[in-house]
């Protein structure tokens, strides 16, 4: 069957989706900003979420894009919580530098 | 199977309790449901089967596995007592969460397929991470909670990409398909790359250099009794099922496996020990401890193919004198506001019977006979031994000498220095839970064979 | 002769030191005395009944084995025969006497019973030395002396002076007991017994004898002989010994133990035979020892400090005689020597008694009026001693310079000189107490008197045993010769026929002796010259009143390097070798500290490492996938 | 009467002391070791009517861990050795009083159930159990009734355990690696094996450390002078008399036969070392200012040369260590306790501080220079008996190392007389010095009595050694 999958080659989304990954990668390491660094893992995710439904296509398999419902309520949730924390730190510390985390060390 | 409905029902029974306000009765009828649940278990024990298309698989593993998180569940139960006093509004969330987070250690060691794998560790993670954050007002609490949340899911999306790699090289998530192309076939490369990303997020989990940068803040900054479950449950849960997910994928591991676990395990062993000698956070040395304890427990990987029951033990026996541990942490700490070892002090005079408890765990840790820790270390020295890894080995043994070191700290501190204040009346749960764990532990020592046979 | 009789002979003296222990303090002085002194006089007669009815066979009783060694073992056995009942006869004989004479010697001291004690505990010990079965036994009785001659030296412990000395002659005691120990290794991994008659058999026999190793024997024993027997290089404990109280140092370092090597290398006669040269060492040794401890006696003015060195000197004279290979006349000159020396001491004692405590000539004199007995014994002892004809010391010291003079001439003539030597200072000695004036406080003057009957009685007896003493073995026909004749694997050399050397050496002897006294009689009876206080000693002199500095030598070369050592490994070394351990600690403490600065709690870094893990890891990967 | 029992008996002691209350402790403690001693005395009844005295029972299936206690002559005389000592060192303690007594005593008892048990294992990882056990309640006596400063005493105590601990977990290795050859611990399979040179090499090594740490030989004996020092004197009595003969018990019954072909290669070198250690410990002995210190060194210039003589492997070295082992356990923990004694009366271990002494005891004195002398090998005492029968071996293998270990005859009277001298000896001391109560009299007495008896009748415990000491050199030579 010819689908848009074989025009284009697989090896093309798995290149796609590592780059976005390393994007969401970079973005965690760099910025600083709570709320970009859970973007930044969304990123990560979403990128590894393309990637299933590519897999998917490719061995003409379901299971693939049934994971990505999976992860994408897994990930709702993890940010539902990381959110939750990230109020309880704004309320107490009345920011959410990231950087400024530095109670705990040594 | 029957064990993880009955398990997400008691957590949700839990809940219910909290709306028909029967707080009081919520502990102990939570610890009869665990205890009963274990029974369930040793029914599956002797009756392995697979449900839902192989969505979980019980065996021998799984089913002992899952006792044995169900006993530390008991245990952490039972301490969530008074350690909520002061907070009773929540206690029932506090102990639903857990008891939700043990569901998702059951569904990690009896996966069939990387999808409930999934689901399994990330419903840990989650509940850990509200736990972590669990005591709102306080920033370490707070920034505990961030910290192993960033962490944890950059962990679950590497962990994800893993995953994906290898349903990219399989075309399954069925863990048994899995197993049999991986013996067959030409493989593509993203297997591996599959296989090692996936390994890497648990190694995370277990806090394994270099992952384990989040374990000591983590530790510290979360309330005790958090401490107490990631430092008992959910390292050993992890470990167990890296094991599994490491006997699954690939059962005889090429030695460019080996030569990296060798590496981690030295490496986490080593930094463990040394960074622990210099702590004076009882909590924060306890996480390197571990730290080092994961080295530990990674050796099992060596000889993967029979040390299923070695690593049994091992993790029984560490997570029972953690437990002890704890209790007597959390006795000493409890209305403190840090957990220096300077609390310790004089806690021989003034609690013989805590101090005693604390020094044997610690001893166990340690790895002196006749404690269980030290029949561990011994199973596992020499099942490495007989693998032929011998440089481990010792420097496993040089590093047991190190961990002395800060072990014997804390011993000191009880025994050698004067107490500061006067003794507090221990409530009877800390005493039970202890002296239980601690009695465990030994009787393990003098009967290894128990536990060790069930995984032959 | 029955187990029995042996063991009255040896236990006799134990029980006394048992009473004296347990129960001296309670009992009194006088059954003290009585108790000690009966204890050794029972083994005193037990041992004339062994004389008088002791066959020409040695006889051997072991009572049970001791010690076993995977070659041998060892019993614990004792052996009768002429030598050991030769010296028990004087020990136990002169040994009563000097128990007598320190009941009223000690009277006045506190702790009389310990003293008895510890007398009786020597005689216990020197038989047990002298009747052993085998080198071991000897050894007990052997350590036993030194250890009773420590106690007995440091009596007055209050002194630490007195401490030291006795200290000092205990250790030096045991270096030559090392070297006891050793030869008794190497004779028994030679022969795989010690045990002296089965010895004498295996040696004579013996066809294969490795000569090095008996030579190595020999040697080791030699040593153990100097210890006891002060012998250079290990003298310098003699003199000091003179610490104890003087019944001590007439029993203990004159007459007896001193003695004990002779003893020894007389017993091991057949082994000494089989190493010439280190018979030739011994007969050295001794000469120069006789001469050295001679010039030393010169000058000295502390009369028993005299005495020692001349004991020191006429020991030398009977090493010489057994590194000639004449052991009966050594046997001889201990006997007579015995006497003599013991009554001189005796009278030193008696001396020193009587000035309550001086001991220093040059505060004494003309106490021959006040102290007659003592005179004359003394006299008697020190004519004996120079070797006047007919005096017991005459007939011992002519045979052995004889001896000497047939082996070896040069070693004659450092003899003769020794023996003149002896002469004058003897005389000195007597010219110096009790003749001119006397030189002490008026205070002592008043109370001069002669010691009391207990004192005097031995003296007498001493001082007729020293004047005709030499009976025992004339030349020409000797008793003692053909006494001891089956102890010696050589046969016996036989006494000098009377030829016209012998008769002209006698003459030499005595004229020199005559001179020696001579110049003694002008210097300090004519001339009346009495020794100049130690601040204006000078030249030669001094060199001789210091001895040589030997003890100052001794104490920089072996003392204080030890102690320097000592000090060194103590806090250098020790501190050393602790810090190394603690170093390792410290290393890894170090590391935690810079871990510490890693673990900085920013997520940043953390989520850095974790990274680079995975890349490093999946790097290694492709690395193997790549080269294999 | 079987093997098993005595260490229950030790072991149900210990709670029993522990139960019994600060009051009682004493007397049940001193009861138990009595008992304790009485079934060592029936044990060896029946082993001379020549009753195999064993227990064997499979504890641990894989991997294969038996409960195997074994009680040959030569176990039999440490066993002797312990129990005889344990009450001895009890009841010297009745004249002090510890607080939380109960606690004291019970972990005294409990040490020497562990020692007893090591010196009847059988198998290897038994053994190393109570091996590591014995460890434990001396580290507690030694850091809570210790004396001196808090501080100093903790850091003394903690690098001995991690010191011994250190040597010990090296020694599991070797034994682990074994059991992977030979299928299981006991020692009459690893004795079996046949192993190359090399592997010898380094499991003798493994041990080495061990026991060179334990024992101690130098250099690894820095741990030994602070602690003594600073444990209580019963802990020093425990560690002098009869811990460090664990050690070189250790050696004549594991180290020497599984390894010998590495012990007869290197055979100059141990036996060096315990020399060098003879002469070392009694020069670093004679400026000693502490009283108990100067001991502490004593005892390793005296372990040095035990040691020695069990290095050559010759009957009489093997027969000598042991007979040495025996005294010298008796004769340090008499002098240990008379350190105490002096202690009790005038609360200093300064030798500068004494002298004086022997004016005011009479029957102290005479016993301290009983003691004194037989530490010095003075005939007729046992440790003579030992020392020649050491010396002698020393001589079969070479006569210079005889003559060097011998110095520790002149060496040894040396630091001992000028200690006696400085203690006792000398001006009456101003203070005043109590004669020996009845209580120590008899302790002493005790043990004066044992080391001259045996020195004059050694043969009873020369008899009941010698056969299990050949056993062992078969299997020594069994490669030749």
């Amino acid at each position: 069957m010819d689908n848009i999958l074989n025009q284009i080659g697989i090896e093309n989304y798995i290149f796609l989706s590592v780059i976005l990954f390393c994007i969401g990668v970079f973005g965690v390491l760099y910025r600083r900003n709570a709320i970009v660094v859970f973007m930044s893992i969304e990123i990560m995710l979403n990128a590894v979420n393309l990637l299933f439904a590519a897999f998917s296509t490719y061995h003409q398999d379901a299971q693939g894009q049934v994971f990505v419902f999976f992860s994408m309520a897994v990930a709702a949730a993890e940010v539902a919580v990381g959110l939750a924390i990230l109020v309880s730190i704004f309320r107490n510390m009345h920011t959410i530098d990231v950087g400024n985390l530095k109670n705990l060390k040594g | 199977m029957n064990t993880l409905i009955a398990i997400s029902g008691l957590g949700v029974l839990c809940l219910l309790f909290e709306i028909f306000n029967f707080r009081k009765a919520i502990v102990p009828v939570t610890i009869i449901g665990l205890l009963a649940i274990l029974g369930l278990t040793y029914a599956e024990f002797n009756a392995p089967a697979s449900f839902y298309n192989n969505m979980i698989v019980v065996s021998k593993f799984s089913a002992v596995f899952s006792a044995l998180f169900i006993v530390l569940t008991v245990f952490l139960i039972a301490l969530s007592h008074d350690f909520y006093e002061d907070h009773q509004t929540k206690i029932s969330d506090f102990i639903a969460i857990k008891i939700f987070m043990l569901a998702g250690a059951v569904a990690m060691v009896s996966f069939g397929n990387l999808a409930m794998f999934f689901l399994g560790i990330e419903v840990l993670s989650i509940s850990l991470y509200i736990l972590a954050a669990s005591n709102r007002l306080n920033v370490k609490s707070n920034e505990a909670g961030m910290k192993y949340f960033l962490m944890g899911s950059f962990a679950s999306g590497i962990i994800l990409f893993g995953i994906c790699f290898i349903y990219g090289a399989m075309g399954s998530f069925d863990v048994a398909e899995i197993t049999e192309w991986s013996r067959s076939a030409e493989l593509p490369i993203w297997f591996p790359i599959g296989i090692t990303l996936v390994t890497i997020g648990m190694l995370f989990k277990i806090a394994a250099v270099p992952f384990h940068f989040w374990a000591p803040d983590v530790y510290e900054g979360s309330p005790t009794l958090t401490t107490t479950t990631m430092s008992t449950l959910v390292k050993v849960v992890a470990i167990a099922t890296l094991y599994k997910l490491l006997t699954a994928m690939n059962a005889d591991l090429s030695d460019t496996y080996i030569n990296i676990i060798i590496v981690i395990s030295i490496a986490s062993m080593t930094v463990g020990n040394i960074m622990a000698l210099k702590q004076n956070n009882v909590k924060r040395m306890l996480a390197f401890s571990g730290i080092s304890h994961a080295g530990f427990m990674l050796m099992t990987l060596l000889n993967i193919s029979n040390s299923a029951g070695n690593l049994l033990y091992y993790t029984t026996a560490y997570s029972l004198s953690g437990i002890a541990a704890f209790a007597v942490i959390l006795y000493v700490c409890k209305n403190k506001n840090n957990e220096d070892i300077a609390n310790f002090n004089g806690l021989g005079k003034n609690n013989p019977l805590m101090a005693a408890v604390l020094t044997a765990s610690l001893l166990s840790m340690a790895g002196i006979p006749i404690f269980a820790g030290f029949f561990a270390k011994m199973f596992l020295f020499t099942q490495t031994i007989e693998a032929g890894y011998l440089i481990v080995v010792i420097a496993a043994v040089i590093n047991s000498i190190i961990s002395v070191g800060y072990y014997f700290k804390l011993i000191l501190a009880m025994y050698n220095k004067e107490a500061n204040e006067e003794a507090t009346k221990t409530p009877f749960v800390l005493y039970a839970v202890a002296i239980v764990s601690i009695l465990l532990n030994i009787v393990l020592g003098l009967f290894p064979s128990v536990v060790l046979d069930l995984l032959g | 002769m029955n187990t029995n009789l042996v063991l009255v002979l040896l236990l006799a003296p134990f029980l006394g030191f048992l009473f004296n222990v347990f129960l001296g303090k309670k009992a009194g002085k006088n059954i003290v005395g009585i108790v000690g002194t009966l204890s050794v006089a029972i083994s005193f007669a037990v041992t004339l009944y062994l004389f008088a009815s002791a066959g020409q066979e040695p006889v051997v009783l072991n009572l049970f084995d001791w010690i076993s060694v995977q070659r041998f073992d060892i019993s614990f056995g004792f052996l009768i025969d002429q030598l050991s009942i030769l010296w028990l006869l004087f020990v136990t004989g002169i040994g009563s006497l000097i128990h007598l004479y320190s009941i009223s010697y000690m009277h006045d001291d506190e702790k009389m019973h310990s003293f008895f004690a510890y007398l009786n505990l020597f005689i216990f010990f020197m038989i047990t030395l002298v009747i052993g079965s085998n080198l071991l036994m000897m050894f007990i009785g052997w350590e036993g002396v030194g250890l009773c001659s420590y106690l007995l030296i440091g009596f007055w412990y209050k002194n630490q002076d007195f401490n030291d000395a006795a200290k000092k002659a205990f250790i030096m005691n045991r270096i030559g007991d090392l070297g006891f120990l050793i030869g008794i290794f190497i004779v028994g991994t030679l022969f795989n017994t010690l045990d002296f008659t089965t010895l004498k058999t295996t040696i004579t026999t013996a066809t294969d004898i490795n000569d090095f190793w008996i030579a190595a024997a020999a040697l080791a024993l030699f040593i153990g002989a100097c210890g006891k027997s002060a012998q250079i290089p290990l003298y310098t404990w003699l003199p000091d010994a003179m610490a104890g109280p003087t019944p001590v140092s007439a029993l203990i370092h004159a007459a007896t133990m001193v003695t004990a090597g002779i003893f020894m290398l007389t017993r091991l006669n057949f082994l000494f035979d089989m190493a010439p040269s280190v018979q030739n060492i011994i007969a050295i040794v001794g000469a120069c020892t006789a001469l050295v401890a001679a010039t030393i006696a010169l000058v000295q003015n502390d009369i028993k400090k005299v005495l020692a060195y001349s004991t020191v000197s006429q020991l030398g004279l009977m090493f010489l005689a057994l590194g000639l290979g004449a052991y009966e006349i050594a046997v001889f000159h201990v006997i007579t020597h015995a006497f003599f020396k013991a009554c001189l001491f005796l009278g030193s004692g008696s001396v020193i008694h009587g000035l309550h405590g001086e001991q220093d000539m040059r505060r004494m004199g003309g106490l021959k009026k006040a102290m007659p007995i003592t005179f004359i014994t003394m006299l008697i002892a020190a004519l004996a001693i120079s070797g006047i004809f007919p005096l017991a010391g005459f007939w011992s010291k002519d045979e052995i310079l004889m001896t000497a003079f047939h082996k070896n001439p040069t070693l004659w003539v450092i003899g003769s000189i020794a023996s003149i030597m002896t002469a004058f200072y003897m005389f000195r000695l007597i010219y110096l107490t009790f003749f001119n004036s006397f030189r002490g406080t008026e205070e002592q003057k008043n109370h001069l008197h002669e010691s009391p009957s207990l004192i005097t009685l031995p003296l007498i007896i001493l001082a007729i045993l020293s004047f005709f003493g030499g009976i025992i073995s004339l030349p020409g026909h000797s008793w003692l010769n053909e006494y001891l004749s089956p102890l010696f694997s050589k046969a016996s050399h036989e006494a000098h026929s009377l030829g016209s050397t012998e008769y002209m050496l006698m003459a030499i002897a005595t004229i020199g002796a005559i001179i020696g006294i001579g110049i003694a009689y002008k210097k300090y009876l004519k001339d009346n010259t009495i020794p100049t206080e130690d601040a204006e000693i000078t030249g030669l002199t001094k060199v001789l009143y210091n001895k040589y500095y030997v003890d100052e030598a001794y104490d920089v070369i072996f003392v204080k390097p030890i102690n320097v050592l000592s000090n060194y490994f103590r806090d250098s070394v020790e501190t050393t070798l602790s810090a190394l351990v603690f170093g390792l600690g410290k290393v890894t403490t170090r590391f935690a500290l810079e871990g510490k600065k890693v673990h900085n709690g920013s997520v940043g870094l953390y989520l850095f490492a974790f990274v680079i893990g995975i890349i490093a890891i999946l790097t290694y990967l492709f690395l193997q996938q790549f080269f294999t | 009467m079987d093997v098993t029992t005595l260490l229950i008996i030790l072991l149900v002691g210990t709670f029993a002391t522990y139960f019994s209350g600060d009051k009682w402790a004493p007397k049940v403690a001193l009861l138990v070791g009595i008992t304790a001693f009485a079934s060592a005395i029936c044990l060896l009844n029946q082993y001379n009517l020549g009753n195999e005295i064993s227990y064997t029972k499979l504890w641990i299936a894989k991997p294969k861990i038996y409960l195997a206690f074994q009680a040959d002559g030569l176990a039999l005389a440490m066993l002797l050795l312990t129990t005889a000592l344990t009450p001895i060192i009890i009841f010297s303690s009745f004249g002090n009083t510890y607080k939380n007594s109960k606690a004291f005593y019970a972990l005294i008892v409990f040490m020497s159930f562990a020692m007893s048990g090591t010196f009847l294992a059988s198998d290897g990882l038994l053994y190393y159990i109570f091996w590591e056990l014995a460890l434990i309640p001396i580290y507690f006596i030694a850091l809570i009734w210790g004396n001196g400063d808090a501080e100093e005493r903790k850091k003394a105590v903690v690098k001995f355990f991690i010191y011994t601990l250190a040597g010990s977990l090296f020694m599991l290795i070797a034994f682990i690696y074994l059991q992977t050859k030979a299928g299981s611990f006991l020692i009459s399979d690893l004795t079996q094996l046949k192993l190359s040179s090399t592997e010898q090499f380094w499991i003798f090594l493994a041990f080495f450390l061990a026991y060179a740490i334990k024992i101690p030989l130098i250099p690894f004996h820095t741990w030994q002078a602070k602690v003594y020092q600073k444990a209580p004197t019963v802990g020093t009595m425990l560690l002098s008399g009869i811990m460090l003969k664990m050690g070189l018990y250790s050696v004549i019954r594991w180290q020497l036969p599984i390894a010998p072909l590495a012990a007869k290669e290197y055979m100059y070198v141990f036996i060096g070392l315990g020399i060098a250690g003879v002469i070392y410990g009694s020069i670093v002995a004679l400026r000693q200012k502490d009283l108990k210190k100067l001991l502490a060194y004593s005892s390793l210039a005296h372990v040095g040369l035990i040691a020695a003589g069990a290095y050559t492997l010759t009957l009489d070295g093997l027969r000598g260590a042991v007979l040495q082992m025996i005294a010298h356990g008796f004769v340090v923990v008499g002098l240990f306790f008379v350190a105490e004694i002096i202690y009790r009366r005038y609360e200093t271990r300064k030798i500068a501080e004494m002298g004086g002494i022997r004016a005011q005891t009479p029957k102290f004195t005479s016993m301290f220079m009983l003691l004194v002398l037989a530490s010095v090998a003075l005939p007729s005492t046992f440790n003579f008996v030992g020392e020649f029968t050491v010396l002698f071996s020393l001589s079969q293998v070479n006569i210079w190392f005889a003559i060097f270990g011998g110095t520790t005859i002149i060496l040894g009277a040396y630091y001992m007389l000028k200690m006696f001298q400085h203690v006792m000896l000398g001006e009456t001391n101003t203070k005043l010095f109590a004669d020996v109560t009845f209580n120590e009299g008899l302790t002493l007495v005790i043990i004066i009595a044992v080391l001259f008896f045996f020195g004059l009748y050694p043969k009873p415990i020369m008899t009941l050694i010698t056969p299990s000491l050949e056993n062992i050199l078969t299997q020594i030579n069994r490669f030749n």
